[in-house]
C-alpha cells in the first residue's frame, strides 16, 4: 500500500534519510527502529508531507505523493501521531475528533466518534481540554484516537509507547493489536522496546545513518550482526 | 445681544501648530468686536478636530447643537471640506482661511465663504521670481493636496513665461533632503530654489542647502516661513530666506483696526502677532460684522448671515475681501524676507518694507 | 434562550430606541456611528486574530481600498451607492488576495508585512492620480439615496445602515465561528502542523478568514466614505484605522463576538465626552493607559471582565 | 541530604503532591518510580523551586529551601535535568551544553566539561554547530544529560533519562549512572523502567495517585512485591 | 551623473548608521525576548527631546544631553519591562500589544509637554558642513555614524562572547530550563531593556542633532526598525547594521534617481522582498514562519 522507492531527505549537509526502499502493507504491522537520529521520524514526516523528499518516490495506493499536499494525504488515507503529543489547542477531546473527523474524511459520523473514544478509553474525557487537562496516557491515547477519526488505512506511529509504565503499555499494546484488526488498518510503528517491537510486528526495518540496514521478521533482524552493534548493543 | 458662533479648529494633531494661531487671531476677533461693536456681543465655542476629518464633522455638529449661528476656523482643506458640508447641510455660514484647495469652492455652497486661495499664493511666488528675473527655477514640493497643487500651477505660470522648471515632489515623511538638493545642486543648476511644504520641510531643506551649498541666487517658500518663530528658533537657517508674509515684522500698523489687533493680541497673548492670527482674525471679523448685520435686520435665522457675508466689500488687514461664490478673488499674497531679525515686505514693490537682498541666501 | 431574549432586546433598544431618543441630536448621533464605523473595523479584526490567529496592523489597507473602490465606481460608473457598499468589500477582498504570500509568515511578522502593504496602497493611491486624484482625493462623492421618502443620507438612516451592516456581520462571525472551520481555526494557532496531518487545508482557511475578514474592513470603508463624502489618500489609508480598532477589540475582549463593538462603542464615547474635556491635547494618552491596564490586568477584555464580575457576584448573593 | 516533609503542592487550583515525605541520603542513589501521572515530575519541579508549595518543608544540607529562588540551585550544588525536551531550540547544541556552566564558578572550566559532554555522548559532537530545535527526539535527549552534567553538580536530579533513547545508548546510560554515583554524587533518578532503576538504586520509593507508597533499602526490594503495589489501585 | 550618486551613496550610508543605531535597541529586545518593542520608536524620541531641552535650557551642545538622556530613557525602559513582566498569558501576542498603548503613552505625554511643534538643534557646530572630496555632510552625521559603528561592535562582542549574551537569548528559548541553568530571567530581560534604553538615547540625541524631531515621529521610527530587523534577520548585529546601510542607501538613491516621492515605498518593498525571498534575513537563523 505504501511503497517507498530509493527515498531521500536531506537537511543542508546531513542526510536524514538515505535511499530508503520499503513497503508498508494495510494487513501487517511493520515495526521501525535505529538509533537516535537514525531518521525515522524524518521518514514518517516526509510521508506524512511535512518534509519534502529530496529524491526518491512515494507511493501510496499506487498514487504518488510527491505532490500531494500534506491535508490532503490524511483523506486518502495516511494517519499519524507524533513523538511528542501534539492535541489541538483550545478545543475538547471530543472537538479534536470533530476536527479529525470533519477534515480528514469529509464528513461527521457521531457514532464513529463515539466507538473511538470507547475504544481508546477516553469516553470519560470527552469534554476536557484537550491541551491542559490530560494525562500523558490520554495524551497518547488522543493522539491515536485523532488518526483514528480520519479513517486511515495506514497509521504512522511514532513512539507512541514511550513513557508509559510497563501496564499503560501492555494495555497500549492490546489496543494497537485490536485496531489493526478491527478498523483494517496497517500500522508503521517506530519504538525503541526491543520486547514491545518483537511482540507487536510482523516484520522490522532497521534505519540506521538514513540508510535500511535491515529488515526481516523481528527475530531475524534483532539478531542482524549489524543491527546489534549499531542499535541493541550487547544485552545487558 | 449674544450669539454664538463656533470655531472648529485643529487644536491637537498633525495641525496643532496652526491651528492654534489660527484660534489665537479668532480670539482676538472677539475681543475686538465686543469692544467696538457696542450693540451686539459674540461668544466662541471652540471645538477641536484633532487634525481629522471625521472629529472636524463632529465638530460642527457639536456645535450646531450647542445653538451656534455660524462658524469660522479650520485648517487643512481635507478637514474643512467634510466640516463646511455638515455646515451646509445645517443650513450655517462657514468661514475660512485654512482651505485653499479649489474644490472647495467649486461646490457651489451658498454657505461657504474663505478670504485666501492658491491663486494668491502663486501670484506671489511668480510675481516675486519675476522681480529677480531668473531664467531657471527648482521647486521642492510635498506630495500633499494643497502643496502639490499650488507647485503645478506655479510651474505651469513659470513654463509659460518661458522659465525651466525642474519639479522636485518629496513625501511628507522625508528625514534627509541632500539627495533632492543634490539633484538641484548638480543637474538642474537653477538659479532659485522654491520650496512649497510646511515648517518643518523648509527646515529640512534648508538645513540640507547649508550643507550642499547649491548655487542658487535665492531660497524661496510659501506659507509658515517668513515668521519671527522660525527666525528665533532657527537663526543659521532663516537669513535672506523669503516666504509670503502679509505684514513685516516687528510691524507697525498704521490703520485702526491694524492698531486695534495689534493691541488686542499683545494684550491677550504677550506677543507680536504673526500671519496666522492675522488671518484667523480677519475672517472672524467678517463674520462678526455679518452676523451684526443679519441682526439688524433680524434675518439672523433665516439665512440672513451668509447673505451678508456674500455682500461683504472690505478693506481687511490682508486686503480688500470681496466674495465671488465664496471666494475672495481679490486675495494677493505679499512676500516677505528674513532679514537680519526682522522681516520686510519684498513684493510687491508698492508695499514693499525694504528692498529685496538678491541675490542672497543663508550660506553666502 | 435567555441569551436569544437579551439579544433581541437590544436589537430593539439598537433599531428602535436610539434613533426615537437620540435622532433629533446630531452629535450624538455622528458619534455613535464613528463608533460603530470602528466597531466594525474592530470586529473584522478581532475574527482574523480569533479566528485566523493573525494579529494585523494593516487594516487600515483594506478600509482604504474599499473606500476607493466604492467612491470610484459611484462616481465614474454610476453604480448605486448600495451596490458600491457590497463592491467596496469585494475590492478589499481582491486586495487582500495580493497579500497571499505573507499568510507564510507568523505573528510580528505577519503584522508588520500587512502594515507594508497598507503603506503601498497609500502610496499607489497618491501616484496614481490619473484613478484616484492623486493626494489631492476624489470629491463629489454621492450620498446615501432617499428610499420611499426617508433620507438614508441624514445621521438616523446612516445609523441604521451601519448598524444593519455590524448586526450581518455579527451573524456572520457567529455562523464561522461554529462551524467546523470555525473549530478547526481555533485548534490551528497553536497546533499547526498537528491540524494539518488530520487533513485541514491550513493555508486555505487562514485564507479565507483573511477574505472575510478584508470585506467586512472594505465594506465600512465604504459605507464611511459615503457618509462623510469625503476621500483622499492619507484619510483612507490613515493608521487611526487600525489603532482605534485595536484598541476597540482588544478593550472589549477580542476573543468574543460583541466584544469589539461593545469596546468600541466604549471607547471612542468615553474619549470623546469625558477624555478630551479633561486634556484637551493629548488625551489619547488615557487611552493608552487603558489599553496598557487592560492587557495586564484582563487580557481578555472589558466582556469577559464584566462577565467574571457578574458571576461572582451572584455567586455571593 | 536532601529532606523532603509533608509536601503538598500542584498546578493552580489543582493539588497533585499530598503530603509527600522522602529523605535522599549523601552520595546515593534514590529511585523514585511509579505509575504515569503519579506525581514524580512535580515532585522534582517542587524541589527545583518551579512550583509554589502550598504545605509542608524541603531542606538541603538541613537549611530549608523555601525563598531559594529556581536559578540559585545551581550554584548550590543541584542541578535537575527536566524530563522531556526542554533544551534551547534556537540555540545551537554547543551553546546550550555551555548554558550548563552558567554560574559563575563553572564557567572558567566549561570548555572542558564541554569536551566530556561530547565524549560521553558522541552524537552531540557530530552535530555541536546544529539547532537543538531540529535534533530527533533521542538526541534532544543526550543534550539534556549533558547539558546537565556541565555544571559537575553535587546533586543531580534526572527526570526519566532513558526516554525515546536506543537500547544501546540506555546501556551507556544507566553505566554512566553508575559511575557517578561511584564518584559520590547524589542522585535523585525518576525512570519508567523500574527494573534498570532499581539495578543501579540504593533506595527506592514507589509514587502513586501524588503519595509515597513504598520506601525501601533497594537491596530488600522484592521485584514481584513491587509489580503488585504498582498495579494495586 | 557620478558625482550625484557618490553623494547619494555617501548620504544613504551615513542616514544608515544613524537608522542603525536606532534599530539596534529594538532588535536586542526582540532577539532576546522575542518581544516587539512598539514603544521603541518612541523612547528614542524621548531622548531627542530630552538633547532640546538640555540644550535650549543650558545652551550646550547635544552632545551634553547624553547622560542626562540616559537616566531618564534608562528609567522609563525599565518601567516598561516592568509592565512587560506584568503580563500572564501570551506574552508575544500580548506585550506588542501593551508596548503598543505605552508608545501611544508616551507619544501623548511627548506632545503634552513639549507641545507639536517641531524642534531642532540650533547646534551650529553640528549642522556645519564636512567636505570630504566631492562629498558633503553635516558635521553630525559622521560623527554618530562612528559612534554608532562603534556602539555596535561593542554589543556584537558582548553578545556573542559574553555569558550573558547566552543567558538572554535561553531566557528567550525557554524559562524554565534557562532557570534551571542558574540564570535569573528577570535580571537579564531588565539588562536588556536597560540597554535598549542606552542605544535609544544615543540614537535620540544623534536624530536631534541633524534632523528635525516632533511627536508623531516615534511610530515612525519603530517601523524603520523593525524594516532593519528583519532585513537583518534576528538576532544578528552585523545584519542589523548592514540592513540599515542598506535601508539608508536605497532610500537615497530613490530619492536621487526617481523620486522623493517614492522613498517610503522603498523600504517597504525591500521588507516584503526580504520576508518573502530570503525568510531568514539577510543574517538571521529561523524563526518567523509559522
Ligand atoms: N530540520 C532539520 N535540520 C537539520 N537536521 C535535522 C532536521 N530535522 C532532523 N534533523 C536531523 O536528522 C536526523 C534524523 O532525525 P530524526 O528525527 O528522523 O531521527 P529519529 O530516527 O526519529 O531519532 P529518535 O529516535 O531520536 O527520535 C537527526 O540527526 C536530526 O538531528
Ligand atoms: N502543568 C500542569 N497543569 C495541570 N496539571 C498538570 C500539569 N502537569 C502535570 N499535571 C498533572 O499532574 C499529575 C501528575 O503529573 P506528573 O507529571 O507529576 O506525573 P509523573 O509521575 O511525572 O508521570 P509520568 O510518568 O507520566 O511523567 C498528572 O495528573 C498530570 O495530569
Ligand atoms: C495656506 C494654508 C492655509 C493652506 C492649507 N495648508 C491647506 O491645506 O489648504
Ligand atoms: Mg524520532
Ligand atoms: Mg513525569
Amino acid at each position: 500500500m505504501l511503497q517507498l522507492e530509493a527515498l531521500t531527505v536531506r537537511f543542508g549537509g546531513l542526510t536524514a534519510v538515505d535511499g530508503v526502499t520499503l513497503t508498508a502493507n494495510r494487513d501487517e504491522v511493520l515495526g521501525l527502529v535505529g538509533p537516535n537520529g537514525a531518521g525515522k521520524t524524518t521518514l514518517f514526516n516526509a510521508v506524512s508531507g511535512l518534509v519534502q523528499p529530496s529524491s526518491g518516490r512515494i507511493h501510496f495506493d499506487n498514487a504518488s505523493l510527491l505532490n500531494t499536499p500534506l491535508h490532503r494525504r490524511a483523506r486518502m488515507g495516511i494517519g499519524r501521531t507524533f513523538q511528542v503529543p501534539q492535541p489541538l489547542h483550545e478545543l475538547t477531546v471530543r472537538e479534536n475528533l470533530l476536527v479529525a473527523q470533519r477534515f480528514g474524511t469529509g464528513k461527521v459520523n457521531e457514532a464513529r466518534i463515539a466507538e473511538v473514544l470507547e475504544f481508546t478509553n477516553l469516553a470519560s474525557r470527552a469534554d476536557r481540554n484537550a491541551a491542559t487537562e490530560l494525562a500523558l496516557t490520554e495524551l497518547k491515547a488522543l493522539e491515536i484516537a485523532k488518526a483514528l477519526c480520519t479513517d486511515p488505512k495506514l497509521l504512522l506511529l511514532d513512539e507512541v509507547l514511550a513513557g508509559l509504565e510497563t501496564a499503560g503499555k501492555r494495555r497500549f499494546m492490546t489496543m494497537l493489536q485490536e485496531l489493526h484488526k478491527k478498523f483494517s488498518v496497517g500500522i508503521l510503528i517506530i519504538e525503541h522496546d526491543i520486547e514491545t517491537i518483537s511482540r507487536l510486528c510482523d516484520r522490522v526495518a532497521a534505519l540506521d545513518f538514513g540508510r535500511l540496514i535491515s529488515l526481516g521478521t523481528p527475530d531475524e533482524v534483532f539478531n542482524d550482526p549489524e543491527v546489534v552493534r549499531s542499535y541493541t548493543g550487547a544485552q545487558s | 445681544e449674544e450669539f454664538l458662533v463656533g470655531e472648529q479648529e485643529p487644536l491637537t494633531g498633525a495641525l496643532a501648530r496652526v491651528g492654534t494661531g489660527m484660534h489665537e487671531g479668532i480670539a482676538v476677533a472677539v475681543e475686538v468686536f465686543n469692544q467696538t461693536n457696542g450693540k451686539h456681543t459674540i461668544k466662541v465655542l471652540t471645538e477641536d478636530d484633532e487634525s481629522s476629518p471625521a472629529k472636524a464633522i463632529a465638530a460642527v455638529e457639536k456645535l450646531a447643537s450647542q445653538g451656534v449661528v455660524a462658524f469660522t476656523g479650520g485648517y487643512g482643506s481635507n478637514n474643512i471640506g467634510p466640516a463646511s458640508d455638515a455646515a451646509n447641510k445645517l443650513g450655517l455660514p462657514y468661514i475660512t482661511s485654512g482651505g485653499v484647495d479649489n474644490g472647495l469652492v467649486q461646490r457651489g455652497y451658498k454657505t461657504f465663504f474663505r478670504i485666501n486661495n492658491t491663486a494668491g499664493y502663486q501670484k506671489a511666488m511668480v510675481g516675486v521670481l519675476g522681480d529677480m528675473k531668473v531664467d531657471s527655477a527648482s521647486i521642492i514640493y510635498s506630495t500633499k493636496e494643497a502643496t502639490a497643487h499650488l507647485a503645478q500651477d506655479v510651474q505651469k505660470d513659470l513654463t509659460a513665461k518661458g522659465l525651466k522648471v525642474g519639479m522636485h515632489p518629496f513625501d511628507p515623511g522625508i528625514s534627509d533632503f541632500k539627495p533632492v538638493v543634490n539633484k538641484v545642486r548638480l543637474i538642474d543648476k537653477s538659479d532659485v530654489i522654491l520650496m512649497v511644504g510646511y515648517e518643518n520641510d523648509y527646515v529640512g531643506i534648508l538645513r540640507a542647502a547649508n550643507v550642499l551649498k547649491p548655487d542658487v541666487n535665492a531660497m524661496i517658500g510659501v506659507w509658515s516661513l517668513a515668521t519671527p518663530k522660525m527666525a528665533a528658533d532657527f537663526p543659521d537657517l532663516m537669513p535672506k530666506v523669503y516666504g509670503t508674509a502679509l505684514l513685516p515684522y516687528p510691524t507697525k500698523f498704521n490703520t485702526d483696526e491694524g492698531k486695534a489687533f495689534y493691541d488686542a493680541y499683545k494684550k491677550l497673548y504677550n506677543k507680536d502677532p504673526d500671519y496666522l492670527g492675522q488671518f484667523g482674525y480677519v475672517q472672524s471679523m467678517l463674520l462678526f460684522e455679518a452676523i451684526a448685520r443679519a441682526a439688524d435686520k433680524g434675518t439672523v435665522k433665516q439665512g440672513g448671515i451668509a447673505e451678508e457675508l456674500a455682500k461683504t466689500d472690505r478693506n481687511t488687514l490682508i486686503g480688500r475681501v470681496q466674495f465671488t461664490e465664496g471666494d475672495n478673488l481679490n486675495f494677493e499674497h505679499r512676500m516677505g524676507q528674513h532679514q537680519g531679525d526682522r522681516i520686510e515686505i519684498v513684493w510687491p514693490v508698492d508695499t514693499a518694507t525694504a528692498p529685496m537682498q538678491y541675490p542672497g541666501v543663508p550660506w553666502k | 434562550m435567555k441569551t436569544g431574549i437579551i439579544a433581541l432586546l437590544v436589537l430593539a433598544l439598537a433599531y428602535i430606541a436610539v434613533p426615537l431618543l437620540l435622532g433629533q441630536n446630531n452629535y450624538v448621533m455622528s458619534l455613535i456611528i464613528a463608533s460603530l464605523i470602528i466597531g466594525g473595523i474592530a470586529l473584522a479584526w478581532a475574527l482574523l486574530g480569533n479566528l485566523g490567529g493573525m494579529v494585523s496592523f494593516g487594516h487600515s489597507a483594506f478600509f482604504g481600498v474599499g473606500a476607493y473602490v466604492s467612491a470610484l465606481l459611484t462616481i465614474e460608473a454610476g453604480v448605486p451607492v448600495m451596490w458600491g457598499l457590497l463592491l467596496g468589500g469585494v475590492g478589499a477582498v481582491v486586495a487582500s488576495a495580493v497579500m497571499l504570500p505573507v499568510l507564510r509568515l507568523r505573528g510580528p511578522y505577519f503584522a508588520l508585512a500587512i502594515l507594508a502593504y497598507a503603506h503601498i496602497f497609500k502610496i499607489v493611491a497618491i501616484e496614481w492620480s490619473s484613478v484616484t486624484g492623486g493626494s489631492g482625493g476624489l470629491s463629489r462623492i454621492p450620498a446615501f439615496p432617499t428610499v420611499f421618502g426617508f433620507d438614508l443620507a441624514g445621521k438616523v438612516g446612516s445609523y441604521l445602515i451601519v448598524l444593519t451592516l455590524l448586526v450581518l456581520f455579527v451573524l456572520a462571525y457567529r455562523a464561522i465561528r461554529g462551524s467546523y472551520y470555525g473549530i478547526a481555526l481555533r485548534a490551528m494557532h497553536d497546533s499547526e502542523d498537528a491540524t494539518r496531518v488530520v487533513g485541514v487545508n491550513s493555508t486555505l482557511l487562514k485564507a479565507m478568514m483573511l477574505f472575510v475578514s478584508a470585506f467586512m474592513t472594505g465594506v465600512i470603508g465604504a459605507f464611511n466614505v459615503h457618509y462623510i463624502s469625503f476621500l483622499e489618500p492619507d484619510y483612507a489609508f490613515n493608521g487611526v484605522w487600525v489603532t482605534l480598532p485595536i484598541i476597540a477589540a482588544i478593550f472589549g475582549g477580542y476573543r468574543t463576538l460583541l466584544g469589539p463593538i461593545a469596546g468600541a462603542l466604549t471607547v471612542y464615547l468615553v474619549d470623546q465626552l469625558i477624555f478630551k474635556n479633561l486634556i484637551s491635547s493629548g488625551h489619547q494618552l488615557i487611552l493608552g493607559a487603558l489599553l496598557v491596564g487592560m492587557i495586564i490586568f484582563s487580557p481578555r477584555g472589558l466582556l469577559p471582565l464584566l462577565a467574571t464580575g457578574f458571576r461572582r457576584k451572584h455567586a455571593a448573593t | 541530604m536532601i529532606e523532603v516533609q509533608g509536601l503538598r503542592a500542584g498546578y493552580g487550583a489543582i493539588n497533585i503532591l499530598w503530603d509527600v515525605s522522602i529523605s535522599v541520603r549523601p552520595g546515593e542513589l534514590t529511585t523514585i518510580i511509579g505509575p504515569n501521572g503519579a506525581g514524580k515530575t512535580t515532585l522534582l519541579r517542587a524541589i527545583m523551586g518551579l512550583l509554589p508549595v502550598s504545605q509542608g518543608t524541603i531542606q538541603l544540607n538541613d537549611k530549608p529551601l523555601s525563598g531559594i529562588p529556581t536559578w540559585k540551585m545551581p550554584d548550590l550544588g543541584v542541578v535537575m535535568i527536566p524530563e522531556g525536551r526542554m533544551v534551547f531550540k534556537d540555540m545551537t547544541i554547543e551553546e546550550n551544553l555551555m548554558l550548563g556552566a552558567f554560574t559563575p564558578k563553572h564557567r572558567a572550566g566549561s570548555r572542558r566539561q564541554c569536551d566530556k559532554a561530547y565524549d560521553m555522548f558522541p552524537r552531540l559532537r557530530e552535530r555541536r554547530n546544529q539547532r537543538a530545535g531540529t535534533l530527533s527526539g533521542g538526541e534532544a535527549q543526550m543534550l539534556a544529560m549533558g547539558r546537565g552534567l556541565m555544571a559537575d553538580p553535587q546533586v543531580l536530579i534526572i527526570d526519566e533519562p532513558s526516554l525515546g533513547l536506543a537500547p544501546v545508548v540506555v546501556n551507556e546510560l544507566f553505566q554512566t549512572l553508575g559511575r557517578l554515583k561511584a564518584e559520590g554524587r547524589t542522585i535523585i533518578l525518576v525512570e519508567q523502567s523500574t527494573h534498570r532503576a532499581v539495578g543501579v538504586a540504593d533506595h527506592v520509593y514507589l509514587m502513586q495517585g501524588g503519595k509515597v507508597v513504598l520506601s525501601q533499602r533497594a537491596a530488600e526490594v522484592d521485584m514481584e512485591q513491587l509489580h503488585e503495589l504498582y498495579f494495586a489501585h | 551623473m557620478t558625482e550625484l550618486i557618490l553623494q547619494a551613496l555617501y548620504s544613504g550610508v551615513l542616514q544608515g548608521g544613524s537608522y542603525a543605531l536606532i534599530a539596534l535597541g529594538l532588535a536586542l529586545v526582540f532577539g532576546t525576548m522575542k518581544i516587539i518593542n512598539l514603544a521603541h520608536g518612541e523612547l528614542v524620541l524621548l531622548a531627542a527631546y530630552i538633547a532640546y531641552t538640555v540644550e535650549s535650557a543650558s545652551g550646550l551642545s547635544p552632545i551634553f544631553a547624553i547622560p542626562v538622556a540616559l537616566i531618564i530613557v534608562c528609567m522609563t525602559a525599565v518601567i516598561m519591562y516592568f509592565l512587560v513582566s506584568l503580563i500572564k498569558t501570551d506574552r508575544e501576542l500580548n506585550s506588542l500589544i501593551l508596548t503598543y498603548g505605552i508608545g501611544v503613552i508616551l507619544t501623548n505625554a511627548i506632545l503634552l509637554i513639549w507641545s507639536a511643534e517641531i524642534k531642532s538643534t540650533s547646534s551650529a557646530w553640528m549642522q556645519d558642513a564636512v567636505v570630504v572630496g566631492p562629498l558633503y555632510s553635516m558635521r553630525s552625521e559622521p560623527l554618530f555614524f562612528i559612534i554608532s559603528v562603534l556602539l555596535m561592535g561593542g554589543m556584537w562582542w558582548w553578545l556573542s562572547r559574553s555569558w550573558y549574551g547566552r543567558a538572554v537569548r535561553a531566557v528567550a528559548g525557554n524559562r524554565d530550563a534557562a532557570r534551571l541553568m542558574g540564570i535569573d530571567p528577570r535580571r537579564t530581560e531588565i539588562v536588556s531593556f536597560v540597554i535598549a534604553g542606552i542605544l535609544a538615547s544615543f540614537a535620540g540625541v544623534a536624530i536631534f542633532s541633524y534632523g528635525v524631531i516632533q511627536p508623531s515621529l516615534g511610530h515612525v521610527l519603530t517601523i524603520k526598525a523593525f524594516i532593519i530587523t528583519v532585513l537583518a534577520g534576528i538576532g544578528s548585529i552585523p545584519g542589523v547594521l548592514v540592513g540599515a546601510l542598506l535601508l539608508g542607501v536605497a532610500e537615497a538613491l530613490t530619492i536621487t534617481l526617481a523620486s522623493s516621492a517614492l522613498q517610503e515605498l522603498v523600504g517597504m518593498v525591500l521588507f516584503l522582498l526580504v520576508l518573502f525571498v530570503l525568510p531568514n534575513g539577510l543574517f538571521g537563523a529561523a524563526g518567523r514562519r509559522g
